[in-house]
C-alpha cells in the first residue's frame, strides 16, 4: 500500500465517519462538524492526488484548491455556527425540528 | 540511513504518545486531565514536526512548528474560557 | 519501512479520533478531540509534502474553527439532555422503527466510502497533473513558491473568489445580528489576570510570525492565509482575555477591513485590464503586485476571521438593542 | 414578415386584442370610453371581416406568417370555413356586446368582464384565422385561459365550482390535444391547414400512428364541442351570466371545439383520407349517440338555461356528423349549421336572459302566459326554438336537409333516423314552453313593463335582430354571400368537383 | 474594460464593496444602475456570441490549463441575460419593499440587502461564464451564502431555520461536489472543462463515479427530488425579492452546471440507466412538489414547492437526449429545457413578486386571506394571473413552447412515458394555480385595512410577467442564439422534414 492510497483510503473512511454523523446527529453544532470531517476528507483526497504527482514539488494545483476550500469551509462553519446561536436564542433549541411543518 | 530509521522510529513514537494523550481525552476522569492532555497535544506536536522536518528534509516544517506552538497556547486559552466562561458549571472545570 | 509504521499509524489514529469526535456524547469534550483532530491531520499534511496546508490546518481548520466549535459547545448540561431526551423520543415513524435512521444512515455512509475506495483504486496509474506546467510558468508568475504563484498569479480568479466567500460570510453573521458593527456582541466581562497577561506576550509574538510567514510566502512555505489566520488568532484571544479586539472597530473600519482584500483584487483587476487581461501582472512587476494583495489578504483574513469568531460566538442575552430588534412581518 | 395582405387578419384581431387590454387597465367608473371602445371595435371587426369576405370571393390572398419557433410559424391565412367562422363570430360579438352592456348594467367588475370579453373573442378569431395547427392550438388555450374569468364572474360557490369544472375538463382537453398535435408534427413535419387534407401526402405511412392521432385529436377538441362523455362540463358552465352563456355555448367555446374537427377531418386528415383509415365512421356514431343523448337529457331540464345547454350539447354534434360523413352535401350542412346554430343558439340564450333579467324566470315551469308580458322576445324565442327543431323556412331547416341529403347521398341511412328522432325531441322540448308561453294564463301577475318597451332596448334589439337573421338565414338561403353560400364554396374547395 | 466579460464580473462585485462602504439611502438606486448595467453588459455579450460565435477569456492572460479560462455560449449567454434581467426588475421592486424607513429594522434590512444582492448577481455571473470545475465550486460557494445570508435577513424563527436548512443542505452539497472534483482531477489532471472533454470517454469507474458525485452534489443545490426538503421553507422566508431570485435563478445555476457537465462534457460517461433515473427523479419532483403545493395554505409555500416541481422538468430532458439514432429531437429536448428555465425564471420571479405584494398589503400570505385581491391589487391580480399561465406551460406563454419542445423530444425518441409526467405535470400544476386564482377571484368581505402598496412593486412583478409570456410568442431569436456553441444542431441533415 503506498503513502498515496493509505491517505486516500482514509479520505474514504473519514467522508463515511462524517456522512453519517451528519445524517445521524440532530444538534446543529455536530452536523456542522460532520461537515467539516467529509470537508477533511475531500482535502485528504486531493493532497494524496497532488503527493502522487511530484517532481521537485507536489502539485500546487490541488494544495491552491484545497487552501480555498478550508477558507471556504471555515466561513461556511462560521455562518452556521452564528445561526445556530440564533436559532437557540429565537427558540431555545439548537436542533431543527423533525418536520418541517413545525413552526 | 540509520539517522532516517531513528528518526522515524523518534516520530512513531510522539504519535504514540499522542494517542496516549487521547485516551485521557476521552476517559478523563475529570476536565483537567482532558486539558492537560490537550496541552500535550501541542508539545508533542511540536515535537513531531521538528523531528519530521528533519527526516523528510523539509525545512519549512519548522514554520509549523512555530504555528503549532503559537496555537497551543491559544487552545488552551479557549479551553479555559469555555470551562469558565458564563453558563458553564465551576465545579467541573478544575485548573 | 518505519516511514511507512508512521503513516499508518497516523492513518489509523485520525479515523479513530474522527469516530470518537461524533460518537462523544458531551459536546466539549467531542470538541476537543476535533481539535486534536485537526492537529493529527497537520502531521497528514505534513507527511503528504504539503506544509502549506499543514500550516492552514494548524492555523484555521483545526485552530479557529476549533475554538469556534469549542465556544459553541459552551451549552448548559441540563439543557442539553433535555434536547437529548427530545431527540430519543422522536415522532412519526422513527418510533416504530427505533435506530432505523441509524441504519440506513450507516449503510448509506458505508455505501458512500466503498463506491469512494473503488474510484481510488481505479484512478490512473501514472501520475497526473499540473505540477509540470507550474513548474515551466512559474518564473512568470513573480514568485518563487509554486503554491503561491498558483494562488496568486495563475489562479488569482478563484483566490479573489475565496476572498469573496469569506467577505460574505461575515456580511451574513452581520446581517443575521442585524447590525452594522460588532459592539453589540458580548464581550467578556469577568476577565482573568492570567489571560491578559498571556495575550500581551502572545500578541506581539502573533504579529511577529504572520509578518514572516506572510514575507516568506514568496518563496517557500506559508503565505497569506495563514498569517492572516494567526493574526486573526491573536485578535480572538484579545477578545477572550476581555479587550475589545474586532469588536471596539466602528462600522467604518470594519467594513473597511473585511473589504480592503475584495476591493484590492477589484483594484488590480482592473488595472490589469488595461494591459489586457482582468487580473494579468505578469509582468517584471509581479512580486510587488503579488506582496501587496498578500498584505491585504492578511488583513483582511485576520479582520473577518475574528468578526466570524465574534459573531459566532456572541450570544444575545445581554445584547443591545439592535440583536433585539427582530423583523415584526413574520410571514408564519 | 406580413406578406400582402396579412394586415387583414392581424387588424381583424387586434381590433378586439387591443381594446381588450386597453379595457382592462380602465377605471371602472369609465362606462362611456368602455362601451364606445366595445361598439367602435365590434363595427371596425364586422367591417374587415366584410373586406375579407369581399376580396377572399374576388380572389385575394390574405396571409401573415411569423417566426415562432424553429421550424414553426404562427400563420394567420384567411380562406373561406375561417370567414364562416368569422363572421359568425364578428357578427354575434357585437350583438352579444350590446346585450352584454344592457345586461351588467350596474354591476361591478365590468372593465375585468369587457376585457376578458373581448380577449374571448380576439382567441376565436386567431382560431378561425389560424393556418396550422400550432396557431390553432395557441388561440384554442388562450380561449380556455380568456372564458374561464368570465365563467367565474359572479364569483359565488356555485360559479367558482362550474369553473374548476370547466378548468378540468378543457385543460385536460388542452393537454392532449397538445401531446396530439406535437405527435403529428414529429411524424409529419410542420403542416399547413390544406382544403383536402395534406397527410395523405406527408405521411400515409404510419397508417396506426394516425388513427391514434386522431383519437386523441378529436378527443379532446370533443371536450369543447361536447361530445358525450365529454360534455360534463357544459351544463354546468350554466351559472355564467347570460352573455357569456349566449357566447360561449353558441360561438366562442363550443364552436372552437367543432370548428376544430371541422380543420382536423377536412383540412389535415382529409375526410376521404380518414374514411380509408377507417376513422369517420365511428365518429358519426359517436355523434349520433351524442344528438340523441343531448336531446333526452334536455327534455328533463326545467331550468331553461340548461334545457338549453343539452340542446346545445345535441345540436353541435350535428356539426360533427356532418363532417363524419363524405361527401359534399354534408359538409355543407354541417358548415352551415356552424352558423345556423350559433344564431339561434344565442337568439334563445338572449330571450332566457331577458326572461330572468326583467321578470326573474328561470324555469320552464314558469312562463305560462308570459308571451302577453314580453311578446318580442317570446317571438324571437320561439323562431329560434322553431329553428331548432328544423321547421322550414327557418335556419335550421336548412343544415338538417343538407344532413339529411348528405347521409343519403353516402348511404348512411341510419342517419336519417337519428335526424328524424333528433327533431322530434326537439320539438318535444320545445313545443311546452312556446305553447306555456302563448297560451296558458299567467300564474302570477307580472310587473309591469318599465317604458314603452317590454325590457331595456339593449336586451331586445339583440334578441329581435338574432331571431330576425335566423329566419333570413333559412329564408333567403339562395341568396349571394348567405351561409348557405360561402358553405357551399368551402365544399366545393373541401370536394373539388 | 474592453470585454463584456469583465464588466460582468466587476460591476455587481465594484457595487457590492461600495455599497456595503457608502452609507446613504443611495444604495438601492445604486443597486438598481448597476443591475441594469449588468444587463447591458450581458447584452453585449450576447450579441458578440451572435455574431462571431462562442466566446473565451483567458483570466491574467493564463490559458488553460493552468489558468482560469471564461466561457460564453448562446446557452450562457441567455442565461446572463435572463439574470440581469430578473435581478433588475426585482430591484425595482425592493426599491418599494424595503421603503419603510419608518421602521428600523427594515431600513437595517435594506442596508445588509443592497451589498448581499449584488454579490449574489456577481456569483450568478461568474457562475455563467465559468468554465473551470474548481471555479465553479467557488462560485456555487459564493451562490449559496449570500443565499443563506439573504434568508435569514428576514428574521425571525422561521427564516432563521429555513436558512439553517439551506446552509447544511448546500454545505453538504459543495463537499460532494468537491469530492468529484478530486477524483476527476485525478483522473484527468486538468480543471478546465474544454480539456477534460477532450479527455473523457466512457469506460473506467473513477470518472463515472466522480460524475456520481458532482451530480449529487449539484443535484441537492439543484433540489432535486428527494433532495429537495430544505428549499420550500428557505425559498418562503426569504424576503420577496429574494424568494424570486433563489427560485428563479439560483436553483437554476446548479442545474446549469450539471448541464454542462452533462452534456458538454461527459457526454459519453454517462449511461442511458443514469439518464432514465435522472427523469424518474424529475418526474417524482413533479408529481411530489404538485402536490405538496395543492396541500399547502400558505401562498409563497405554495409558490416555493411549485418550484420543486418545475426543476423536475428541468431533469426531464436527460433521458430525453438518450433514444436510437440521429435526430433533431436532441436539439429540442435540451433547447426546451433550457428554454424552460428561462421562462420559469420570469414566471416564478413574477410570482414570488406578487406573493409578496399581497403580504406586503395584507400582513399574511394566507390563501385564504388573498379574498377580493382582483378589486384591492388587480394589476397585482394579472400577474398573478399571467405568471400562472405560464407555469402551467399554456399558450402563449415561453413554457408552452418548452412543452412543446420537451413533448415532441418525448415521442420523437420513443419514450411515450415522459409525455404522461408531462401531460400530469401540466394538469397538476393547472390545478394549484387554479387554487390561488380561484381564491383571488372570490369576492367576499375585504380585510378593513390594506396598506397601501407603492406601485413600482406591482408594475415589477407584472413586467416579470408579461416577459414570461414574451417568451412564447417570439421564440425565433433566443433559439437562434441558443444554437451558438450548442452540443446539439436544430436539424440533423437527412432527418426529419
Amino acid at each position: 500500500m503506498s503513502t498515496f492510497e493509505l491517505y486516500a483510503a482514509l479520505a474514504a473512511v473519514l467522508f463515511a465517519v462524517g456522512l453519517y454523523g451528519f445524517f445521524v446527529r440532530q444538534e446543529l453544532v455536530r452536523k456542522v462538524v460532520g461537515l467539516n470531517i467529509i470537508g477533511a476528507a475531500v482535502f485528504l483526497l486531493l493532497i494524496a492526488i497532488a503527493y502522487r504527482n511530484r517532481g521537485d514539488f507536489a502539485d500546487p494545483v490541488p494544495h491552491a484548491m484545497v487552501l480555498t476550500g478550508i477558507v471556504v469551509a471555515v466561513s461556511a462553519t462560521a455562518l452556521a455556527l452564528a445561526l445556530a446561536r440564533r436559532i437557540e436564542d429565537e427558540t431555545g433549541t439548537r436542533r431543527l425540528p423533525e418536520d418541517e411543518e413545525s413552526s | 540511513m540509520v539517522m532516517s530509521v531513528f528518526l522515524y522510529g523518534l516520530a512513531l513514537f510522539l504519535i504514540l504518545n499522542l494517542i496516549a494523550g487521547l485516551v485521557r481525552v476521552l476517559r478523563g476522569p475529570t476536565d483537567a486531565d482532558r486539558m492537560l492532555a490537550a496541552q500535550l497535544f501541542g508539545t508533542t506536536g511540536v515535537g513531531i514536526l521538528l523531528v519530521l522536518a528533519e527526516a523528510q528534509g523539509l525545512a519549512a516544517l519548522r514554520d509549523v512548528a512555530l504555528v503549532f506552538a503559537l496555537l497551543a497556547a491559544l487552545a488552551t486559552v479557549a479551553f479555559v474560557r469555555a470551562r469558565r466562561g458564563p453558563g458553564s458549571s465551576e465545579g467541573e472545570a478544575g485548573g | 519501512m518505519l516511514e511507512h509504521g508512521v503513516d499508518i499509524v497516523l492513518a489509523g489514529s485520525i479515523a479513530v479520533v474522527a469516530w470518537r469526535v461524533l460518537l462523544e456524547p458531551q459536546l466539549f469534550r467531542s470538541m476537543v478531540l476535533f481539535i486534536a483532530m485537526g492537529l493529527m491531520l497537520s502531521l497528514a499534511w505534513v507527511r503528504l509534502a504539503a506544509p502549506d496546508i499543514a500550516l492552514a490546518e494548524a492555523a484555521i481548520g483545526a485552530g479557529l474553527t476549533g475554538i469556534l466549535l469549542i465556544r459553541a459547545a459552551q451549552t448548559e448540561a441540563a439543557q442539553e439532555a433535555a434536547a437529548a431526551a427530545r431527540e430519543a423520543a422522536t415522532s412519526g415513524w422513527r418510533r416504530w422503527f427505533p435506530g432505523a435512521g441509524r441504519i440506513v444512515s450507516a449503510a448509506a455512509a458505508l455505501a458512500f466510502a466503498a463506491v469512494l475506495l473503488v474510484a481510488v483504486i481505479d484512478l490512473p496509474g501514472e501520475p497526473i497533473g499540473l505540477t509540470e506546467a507550474a513548474a515551466t510558468e512559474m518564473e512568470a508568475s513573480g514568485v518563487e513558491h509554486p503554491v503561491t504563484s498558483v494562488l496568486l498569479n495563475f489562479r488569482a480568479y478563484d483566490t479573489w473568489l475565496e476572498v469573496g466567500v469569506l467577505l460574505l460570510a461575515a456580511m451574513g453573521v452581520l446581517a443575521i445580528h442585524r447590525t452594522y458593527n460588532l459592539r453589540s456582541t458580548r464581550s467578556e466581562e469577568h476577565t482573568m489576570l492570567v489571560l491578559t497577561w498571556l495575550a500581551r506576550i502572545i500578541l506581539p509574538l502573533a504579529v511577529l510570525i504572520a509578518g514572516y510567514l506572510y514575507w516568506s510566502g514568496t518563496h517557500q512555505p506559508g503565505g497569506a492565509f495563514q498569517a492572516g489566520a494567526i493574526l486573526a488568532a491573536a485578535l480572538v484571544l484579545m477578545q477572550l482575555a476581555g479587550f475589545r479586539g474586532v469588536s471596539g472597530l466602528s462600522t467604518l473600519w470594519l467594513g473597511a477591513g473585511l473589504m480592503l482584500s475584495f476591493a484590492a483584487f477589484l483594484a488590480v483587476g482592473f488595472i490589469g485590464t488595461f494591459e489586457g487581461e482582468f487580473l494579468r501582472y505578469r509582468h517584471a512587476t509581479g512580486e510587488l503586485i503579488i506582496l501587496a494583495l498578500e498584505l491585504t489578504i492578511v488583513v483582511s483574513t485576520a479582520v473577518t476571521l475574528a468578526a466570524l469568531f465574534a459573531g459566532a460566538g456572541s450570544q444575545s442575552g445581554d445584547d443591545s438593542d439592535a440583536v433585539r430588534a427582530r423583523t415584526p412581518p413574520e410571514s408564519l | 414578415m406580413i406578406e400582402t395582405g396579412g394586415w387583414l387578419p392581424v387588424s381583424i384581431l387586434a381590433t378586439s386584442g387591443l381594446v381588450g387590454i386597453v379595457i382592462f387597465f380602465l377605471d371602472e367608473p369609465r362606462h362611456r370610453t368602455r362601451n364606445f371602445l366595445n361598439i367602435f371595435a365590434a363595427l371596425a371587426k364586422i367591417v374587415l371581416v366584410a373586406i375579407a369576405i369581399g376580396g377572399y370571393v374576388e380572389g385575394e390572398e390574405y396571409e401573415a406568417r411569423f417566426a415562432f419557433v424553429l421550424e414553426f410559424d404562427l400563420l394567420l391565412r384567411v380562406d373561406a370555413v375561417s370567414l364562416l367562422f368569422a363572421g359568425l363570430s364578428s357578427v354575434l360579438w357585437l350583438l352579444t356586446t350590446i346585450y352584454a352592456i344592457g345586461y351588467l348594467e350596474d354591476s361591478p367588475h365590468r372593465s375585468r368582464f369587457f376585457g376578458f370579453f373581448s380577449i374571448c373573442v380576439t382567441a376565436t378569431m386567431g382560431i378561425a384565422f389560424a393556418g396550422n395547427l400550432i396557431t390553432f392550438v395557441l388561440f384554442y388555450e388562450l380561449l380556455t385561459i380568456a372564458t374561464y374569468p368570465l365563467v367565474v364572474h359572479r364569483g359565488s360557490e356555485e360559479a367558482l365550482a362550474a369553473g374548476r369544472t370547466y378548468l378540468i375538463y378543457t385543460l385536460g382537453g388542452g393537454t392532449a390535444l397538445l401531446v396530439g398535435v406535437v405527435w403529428l408534427h414529429t411524424i409529419a413535419g410542420p403542416i399547413e391547414f390544406g382544403p383536402g387534407g395534406v397527410l395523405e401526402q406527408a405521411a400515409s405511412g404510419n397508417s396506426w400512428e394516425l388513427r391514434v392521432i386522431f383519437a386523441v385529436l378529436i378527443g379532446s377538441l370533443g371536450v369543447k364541442a361536447a361530445l358525450v362523455p365529454l360534455h360534463g362540463w357544459l351544463p354546468v358552465a350554466m351559472v355564467a351570466p347570460a352573455p357569456v352563456s349566449a357566447l360561449l355555448h353558441a360561438v366562442a367555446v363550443v364552436k372552437a371545439g367543432a370548428f376544430g374537427i371541422v380543420r382536423v377531418v377536412h383540412y389535415v386528415y382529409g375526410s376521404d383520407f380518414a374514411d380509408s383509415l377507417n376513422l369517420l365512421l365511428p365518429l358519426a356514431i359517436i355523434a349520433s349517440i351524442t344528438i340523441v343523448f343531448g336531446s333526452l337529457r334536455a327534455l328533463a331540464q326545467d331550468d331553461i338555461k340548461r334545457r338549453l345547454a343539452f340542446s346545445t350539447v345535441s345540436q353541435l354534434s350535428y356539426i360533427t356528423l356532418g363532417v363524419a360523413i363524405v361527401g359534399p352535401i354534408a359538409a355543407v350542412g354541417a358548415l352551415v349549421h356552424l352558423v345556423h346554430q350559433g344564431v339561434m343558439k344565442v337568439t334563445l340564450f338572449f330571450c332566457a336572459g331577458n326572461l330572468a333579467e326583467t321578470l326573474g324566470i328561470h324555469n320552464v315551469s314558469e312562463l305560462d302566459g308570459v308571451a302577453r308580458r314580453m311578446p318580442v322576445t317570446m317571438t324571437a324565442f320561439t323562431i329560434g326554438g322553431l329553428g331548432m327543431i328544423g321547421l322550414p323556412p327557418i335556419a335550421g331547416f336548412i343544415s338538417k336537409w343538407h344532413l339529411g341529403l348528405g347521409a343519403m347521398e353516402a348511404d348512411f341511412a341510419w342517419v336519417i333516423v337519428i335526424l328524424a328522432t333528433s327533431s322530434l325531441l326537439n320539438a318535444a322540448y320545445f313545443f311546452p314552453p312556446i305553447y306555456a308561453a302563448w297560451f296558458k294564463t299567467p300564474q302570477v301577475e307580472y310587473p309591469p313593463a318599465p317604458g314603452r318597451l317590454e325590457t331595456s332596448w339593449m336586451l331586445l334589439v339583440p334578441a329581435a335582430a338574432t331571431a330576425l337573421m335566423s329566419f333570413l338565414a333559412g329564408a333567403l338561403a339562395g341568396v349571394p354571400y348567405s351561409p348557405l353560400d360561402i358553405a357551399e364554396l368551402v365544399a366545393e374547395v373541401v370536394y373539388p368537383p | 474594460m474592453s470585454s463584456p466579460f469583465e464588466w460582468l464580473i466587476f460591476l455587481p462585485f465594484a457595487g457590492g464593496v461600495i455599497t456595503f462602504l457608502l452609507p446613504g439611502k443611495s444604495r438601492p438606486w445604486l443597486a438598481l444602475l448597476l443591475t441594469v448595467g449588468t444587463f447591458a453588459a450581458a447584452w453585449w455579450l450576447a450579441s458578440d456570441v451572435w455574431r462571431e460565435g462562442p466566446q473565451g477569456y483567458a483570466l491574467g492572460g493564463w490559458e488553460a490549463p493552468l489558468g482560469i479560462n471564461l466561457y460564453a455560449d448562446g446557452l450562457s449567454a441567455l442565461l446572463l441575460l435572463t439574470t440581469s434581467a430578473v435581478m433588475t426588475l426585482a430591484s425595482f421592486y425592493s426599491l418599494g419593499y424595503f421603503s419603510r424607513e419608518a421602521e428600523a429594522s427594515s431600513w437595517t434590512e435594506a442596508r445588509a440587502f443592497v451589498p448581499l444582492w449584488l454579490f449574489l448577481l456577481g456569483s450568478l455571473n461568474a457562475l455563467f461564464v465559468s468554465r473551470d470545475l474548481f471555479n465553479l465550486y467557488v462560485a456555487l460557494e459564493l451562490l449559496t451564502i449570500a443565499g443563506v445570508a439573504l434568508v435569514a435577513l428576514a428574521g425571525g424563527a422561521t427564516a432563521l431555520r429555513a436558512g439553517m436548512r439551506y446552509l447544511l443542505a448546500a454545505f453538504l452539497a459543495s463537499l460532494l461536489y468537491l469530492m468529484g472534483v478530486a477524483l476527476l482531477y485525478g483522473e484527468f489532471g486538468v480543471l478546465d472543462l474544454a480539456l477534460i472533454a477532450e479527455a473523457a470517454e466512457g469506460g473506467t469507474r473513477a470518472p463515472v463515479i466522480a460524475l456520481a458525485f458532482v451530480f449529487l452534489g449539484l443535484g441537492i443545490k439543484a433540489a432535486l427530488f428527494p433532495f429537495h426538503a430544505w428549499l420550500p421553507h428557505a425559498h418562503a422566508s426569504a424576503p420577496a425579492p429574494v424568494s424570486a431570485v433563489l427560485s428563479a435563478l439560483v436553483v437554476k445555476a446548479a442545474f446549469y452546471v450539471i448541464l454542462r457537465l452533462w452534456v458538454d462534457v461527459f457526454a459519453d460517461s454517462v449511461t442511458a440507466p443514469a439518464a432514465q433515473a435522472a427523469g424518474a427523479l424529475g418526474a417524482a419532483g413533479i408529481l411530489w412538489g404538485s402536490f405538496q403545493a395543492l396541500r399547502e395554505q400558505r401562498l409563497k409555500l405554495v409558490v416555493a414547492h411549485s418550484t420543486v416541481a418545475q426543476v423536475g422538468y428541468l431533469f426531464l430532458l436527460f433521458p430525453l437526449l438518450t433514444g436510437v439514432g440521429e435526430g433533431a429531437w436532441r436539439f429540442d429536448a435540451w433547447a426546451g429545457g433550457v428554454y424552460h428555465m428561462m421562462s420559469h425564471a420570469f414566471a416564478k420571479g413574477a410570482l414570488f413578486l406578487a406573493a409578496g405584494t399581497i403580504l406586503y398589503a395584507y400582513g399574511n400570505d394566507q390563501i385564504s386571506a388573498m379574498r377580493g385581491l382582483t378589486r384591492t391589487l388587480p394589476i397585482t391580480t394579472v400577474s398573478f394571473g399571467i405568471a400562472g399561465i405560464a407555469l402551467v406551460g399554456l399558450p402563449p406563454s415561453g413554457s408552452f413552447i418548452a412543452k412543446w419542445m420537451l413533448l415532441t423530444a418525448t415521442i420523437e425518441s420513443a419514450q411515450w412515458w415522459w409525455a404522461v409526467v408531462i401531460g400530469a405535470g401540466t394538469l397538476l400544476s393547472g390545478a394549484y394555480v387554479y387554487r390561488l386564482v380561484s381564491a383571488a377571484f372570490t369576492p367576499d368581505t375585504l380585510p378593513e385595512s390594506i396598506r397601501p402598496v407603492p406601485r413600482v412593486m406591482e408594475y415589477a412583478s407584472l413586467i416579470l410577467a408579461l416577459t414570461s409570456l414574451g417568451l412564447g410568442l417570439r421564440a425565433a431569436e433566443p433559439f437562434d442564439l441558443l444554437e451558438v456553441g450548442a452540443p446539439f444542431s436544430m436539424i440533423v441533415a437527412g432527418v426529419g422534414t
